[in-house]
């Protein structure tokens, strides 16, 4: 049993700290997200000459040899700076499909322009009517000589508005909610008929609505075996969903320490607020909540390697707990802020907006914790 | 014991509802309140039941009220629950109104009231201040006398729409060496077109901008606007905060929200079958629907006690609480319930009401926004952490 | 709408008080449950004599004229003093089947006999297998010749050791869990082939496992129309539920007022306990949800009249909510005395047992969330 | 990071978990600690224990001690959950043995040690007073010198077993006028067979009697029995709470109760399916499942702090808090699970073991029992009230 970082491990946490307290402060923030475009692409480009883009993968795929708990490591700072730039849909998400089920010629030409930053990838998988269920794909593609032509909606595709490339999951037979008949598919954004729809998101991202009509695509476009991506899929997005663990404790600990710090400043009747015994037991329970959740990241990391089962009964393990504690931690900060929580001024709003969120992404608390009673009953 | 309605009152709540059919401005039915709303639509309903004598109905009858029983005014605040009715702003009407008629003079009730009870004015509210939050008496806004007028120097903040108000209403300390800090206070009116005041908007989590902060700088009043006496405007305040938070329980706006839920629970899909028939999910609306039942029969046995004579005590905190809890509670299933569509920020989408592709069903347009909005209820009008303080001293004894 | 009790339901609350105050005093209480019989039949006799066991009666069956609230008003008062005389068994369960289905010969032989004392009466109806569902029903009744047969096993009767008389529930056509096809029956505890095993309950009353083995009942003894028990059991279940949520609503009001004071007893570093801020809200809450559960017990007891639809959703709402009141109260209560509330010596955990128990009794909170929300979605 | 064992600890998994099938007494396989077993029964594992060299693994090796690593110690109490085995009483084990190698002198080293390590001597804890609660400091119970020994007075309460106990270890005020109220205590060593010594039991709400009163009148111990310094007493009191607390998560005893929870659930019905298979219950087996998770990698984190040196602070609260309120929660579980037969008190049904129909299944029979013990639990050990103090003071800096 080990829980050390390595000391690599521990070089990219600091040198992220550091671009994360440099380019991240509430301000800074706060017009970048309201800019234009909503991101810095040079911020994304310092952190791939960084080699943070490259963490997660094996050296012959063109990375620097890590692997999950190098994300994790990411993933906690980009949580504490509330970092909007599409480490999870590009590295973690699209990568990931690359990096578990590409062919040579697909890793080549992806990983290689993942890791240098020189395309953002992003990962359109939900759909309008599917809720959480991975399954429930009415996307199509159709065969259509040695290629195939995609049509379907695709709904709030995080970084989307940011990627030159889309990874989509599509349909190639069988019926809208059949586990198998499930294909994955990389898809230039810039293709004819794929018709997006951009929108900020109230946790600071962008995200799109996309449409594809008719939308032609080659042969090897195909990432992994037709009609066989759902496993593949379900991997990705657990190793996904670990990331975002990592982040919101990221992102939880900051609102704790905020919180902490508040009550320390704020008076109320003459005293710090932080000496109300009530406000101080309420605080220890989010910290408590706190560490349980980051128990709950590490183990859900950690498992990602393990068997099927054990793999994505950790995740929801995670998902659950992590969830639950997001809202209470979000909740629980703002109501201790007072009035000035509710302002868009006070960072801690916006740490309360990206916990919230959080819960939504990849399946909420209800819907991992049916797959955990259905992984225990099996 | 019995939960019946008398034959006079459910005579009562057809002619309301009829009332309410009729006149209600058709554009704004369903809607409810929002910041960002023309303020014209907010005062329609006002306007309307100014004209009918429906505006103030809790007002002693020599000053405008309609004489209803408390049972009447829960039926009427049902009725127009149920069309999620943009009532009168509560600043006038069941604020500064009753300190007026309570406390003020003559002159006072004359130029003020009939204002209020029509909607033709529109008033805020200057009470807290940066810095003050529950404890309401630290105030530091300075009213000092010179000559005919009192010379208004400080920073309100919170003032809930007044980026749209006439008149406000002031706490200013007149008596800076007062004993204790709930001494020499006063309780001032001020036209907001007064020169030296400055309304800056806050903007909330939500995106929205329904309170800002007021600056008063060199603010020159006369003094007669003074209401009561010099000084004892805490005694006031404390009137109008018990005013206040009587209806806060609102059990019959959050029983519409569990019907506009079930409805959203209906469309939406979970396992290709509705949410709504998804046994997690039913639970917490359940839940929900259930303690909404025990926070109504709570609210008409405290109205029973109204009717009895015994005015709303301390068990109003209760109310309070469970009240802003149900609320909030709603807003967040509401959010879970539209699943990945309360992620987008609607507020801010590029070309919204063009002929693009619409985001997500509508009903998950607003369900971010007032997950996060709601969350100030347990916030303002006294924290909930404060009605717990208030229900240990004032009920348990503690 | 009123929410006044009647002068004479006043009058009937203060001799109560009375009563229980003379007679309910901690160590009476504990003598009394801990003799052999566990009970003390005098005091029903005296209870009897008050008119108490009458109340819920019509004049023309032999009581006072008065209903369901009025058995809320008698068990609001049991529940303060912790009585574990059986009115709720008696009075409620076997006086309703007769009230509600009796034939004029069954209301005049039982009513009369359970309104002045002279007998005790059980209701048998949960069976090991069960659970809370009221048409599971094993226990057989076999027509022969004029009357039936029965055979079966009930579980945890309460009352039974100081009953004369049971009130069974039992099936005479269709399979176990059929809801139709279920009867009820009056049999005299003394008949050959009832075989009880008695014991004390954690809560301190008295109950018995009852096994009928060829039990031959007379025609006259079923109640009701044959097969057709079960909206009859129904009907009465739920007005026992009322009159248990008012005990409850008892219970938790003094639970609460003994918390109350030892907080202001107590002291810790010199101070009483009930200075501490975070004991004052946990307080608070308490009041909260016994306020919220005295609303409940209200309106259950208000709705027993009104449609089958009404009443059982009314019911089933008062019993998850008070449940779940009723657990946390007793929690808190014991947690805030501190090591002396896990002392047999203090009444507060006689309380806590007796509020743990009312969840399990006619169905616990998930058993009435799920009918609770049947009936929502019907 | 990972969450492997190396070889050396998986073979040491091995070679314990053969010891314990091997030795672990058959009778008592499976079965737990409660407090109407005979006394025998209580310390069989201990003395096989302290022959095998195995009872006190935490100790310095010089006194006995395992020398195994915090993580050895895990899986010894891993392995030791297993079968539920009765361990050592941390009276001697964990509480005064280590302030007797840390303080005492060489002859009560030599005393006391090895009837702690045997399992022969038999010790209990006399701290708690009544109406000293979580304030331990304020005890009344008084030592005064009178030429070699000290006469005490006084009365302890929740002397856990002390109905068995061979020697109890004392708190006593021996300065009346020191400053403060942990100055002035004494740490002293008391054989319960000295005259003027009572142990009353006290029946608690499950109707066990695992705690006691005891009562010192004019109690003569020779001055021998002073460990330490005198009025030092409540720096080793500090020093034994320390050590009381590591453990106190229960991690592994947990998990098996879990397992029996759905080995119950699996034979309960509920619409005539395994009440295992009913969603609502299923939810709760599962989210206590996670919390227990949780609480597993966390304690596991405290561990390897440990053993990179870092001793348990004030961490050790959390573990507490979340360790007891799962314990709770998994007797609430049970109940829940047993229905109807929770309700019979067993410890007094008439002719228990005789031929007579049985009432109920077994393991409904200490479901109602554990869950009202269990509340203990958050108030032992330091209150999970006095533990949030701590999280704020030490950790948060409130």
């Amino acid at each position: 049993m080990d829980f050390n970082f390595t000391d690599e491990q521990n070089m990219v946490r600091d040198s992220l700290t550091r671009l994360v307290r440099e380019n991240y402060d509430t301000e800074t923030r706060r017009e970048a997200i309201s800019s234009e475009s909503g991101w810095r692409p040079e911020l994304w480009a310092q952190i791939a000459e960084l080699g943070l883009l490259g963490m997660p993968f094996s050296e012959e795929d063109g990375g620097f040899g890590g692997g999950a708990i190098d994300s994790l490591v990411v993933m906690e700072e980009f949580g504490r700076g509330l970092v909007v730039e599409p480490y999870v849909p590009s590295v973690v998400c699209a990568g990931g499909f690359f990096k578990h089920g590409g062919t040579d010629a697909q890793k080549e030409e992806h990983i290689g322009a993942i890791v240098d930053g020189s395309r953002v990838y992003a990962f359109a998988y939900a759909e309008p009517r599917g809720r959480y269920d991975l399954a429930d794909v009415d996307t199509s593609a159709k065969k259509d000589g040695d290629g195939y032509v995609l049509n379907g909606h695709k709904a709030v595709v995080i970084g989307a508005p940011w990627a030159s490339h889309l990874v989509v999951t599509a349909r190639t037979s069988g019926d809208r909610r059949d586990k198998a008949g499930i294909s994955v598919f990389v898809v230039d954004k810039s293709a004819d008929g794929v018709v997006t729809r951009d929108y900020p998101t109230v946790d600071g991202r962008r995200a799109s609505d996309i449409y594809f009509e008719n939308v032609s695509v080659s042969a090897d476009s195909l990432i992994g075996e037709e009609g066989k991506g759902l496993p593949l899929i379900e991997l990705v997005t657990d190793e996904a969903i670990a990331a975002q663990c990592a982040e919101a404790c990221g992102a939880m600990k900051v609102a704790i320490d905020m919180t902490v710090e508040y009550s320390r400043q704020r008076k109320q009747f003459g005293v710090p607020i932080g000496k109300f015994q009530v406000l101080q037991h309420r605080m220890v329970d989010m910290y408590t909540e706190y560490e349980q959740s980051k128990s709950m990241s590490y183990l859900a990391t950690l498992k990602l390697g393990e068997s099927e089962k054990e793999r994505k009964s950790a995740v929801s393990a995670a998902k659950v707990r992590i969830g639950q504690a997001a809202h209470r931690i979000g909740q629980e900060a703002i109501q201790i802020h007072g009035g000035m929580g509710m302002t868009d001024e006070l960072a801690i709003g916006h740490y309360f907006k990206r916990l919230t969120i959080f819960d939504s992404e990849f399946g909420n608390v209800d819907h991992h914790m049916k797959r955990h009673i259905a992984l225990a009953a099996s | 014991m019995n939960l019946d309605f008398s034959p006079e009152e459910t005579a009562f709540r057809e002619e309301v509802r009829a009332f309410i059919a009729e006149n209600y401005p058709k554009h704004l039915t369903g809607s409810g309140l929002r910041d960002d709303m023309p303020p014209e639509d907010l005062v329609a309903w006002h306007k309307i039941l100014g004209e009918k004598g429906w505006s103030v109905p809790a007002w002693p009858t020599e000053y405008g009220g309609t004489g209803w029983t408390p049972t009447q005014r829960y039926i009427w605040s049902e009725e127009n629950a149920a069309v999620n009715a943009i009532m009168p702003l509560p600043f006038g009407t069941s604020m500064v109104g009753p300190v007026i008629y309570s406390f003020g003079n003559d002159a006072q009730k004359e130029q003020h009231l009939p204002g209020i009870r029509s909607g033709n004015v529109w008033w805020c509210q200057g009470y807290s201040e940066p810095g003050a939050g529950s404890d309401l008496a630290s105030l530091q806004t300075t009213a000092v006398r010179d000559g005919d007028h009192y010379v208004i120097n400080g920073q309100k903040t919170w003032t809930t729409l007044a980026q749209h108000a006439d008149w406000g209403f002031f706490l200013c300390r007149t008596d800076p060496d007062a004993a204790k800090p709930q001494q020499g206070i006063s309780f001032i009116l001020i036209d907001m077109k007064t020169p030296g005041i400055e309304v800056r908007p806050i903007k909330l989590i939500d995106g929205g901008y329904e309170v800002n902060e007021t600056w008063l700088t060199d603010v020159r009043v006369p003094v007669e606007n003074l209401i009561g006496e010099e000084n004892m405007g805490w005694t006031y305040a404390k009137f109008l905060l018990a005013h206040e938070r009587s209806g806060i329980a609102g059990v019959a706006r959050s029983k519409r929200a569990v019907e506009q839920l079930r409805d959203i629970a209906r469309k939406e899909l979970l396992d290709d079958k509705p949410l709504m028939e998804d046994f997690d999910f039913a639970r917490k609306v359940s839940q929900l629907d259930i303690d909404l039942s025990a926070l109504e029969i709570t609210e008409l046995r405290t109205l029973a006690g109204e009717e009895a004579g015994r005015g709303p005590g301390p068990e109003s905190s209760v109310l309070k609480i469970k009240g802003t809890e149900i609320q909030q509670r709603l807003t967040e299933l509401t959010l879970e319930a539209v699943g990945h569509y309360g992620t987008p920020y609607y507020r801010d989408v590029p070309d919204a009401g063009s002929n693009e592709y619409p985001i997500g069903p509508e009903y998950a347009q607003h369900s971010a926004a007032s997950y996060f909005n709601m969350r100030k209820t347990s916030i303002y009008g006294g924290s909930n952490e404060i009605q717990r303080n208030i229900i240990s001293k004032m009920i348990l004894g503690l």
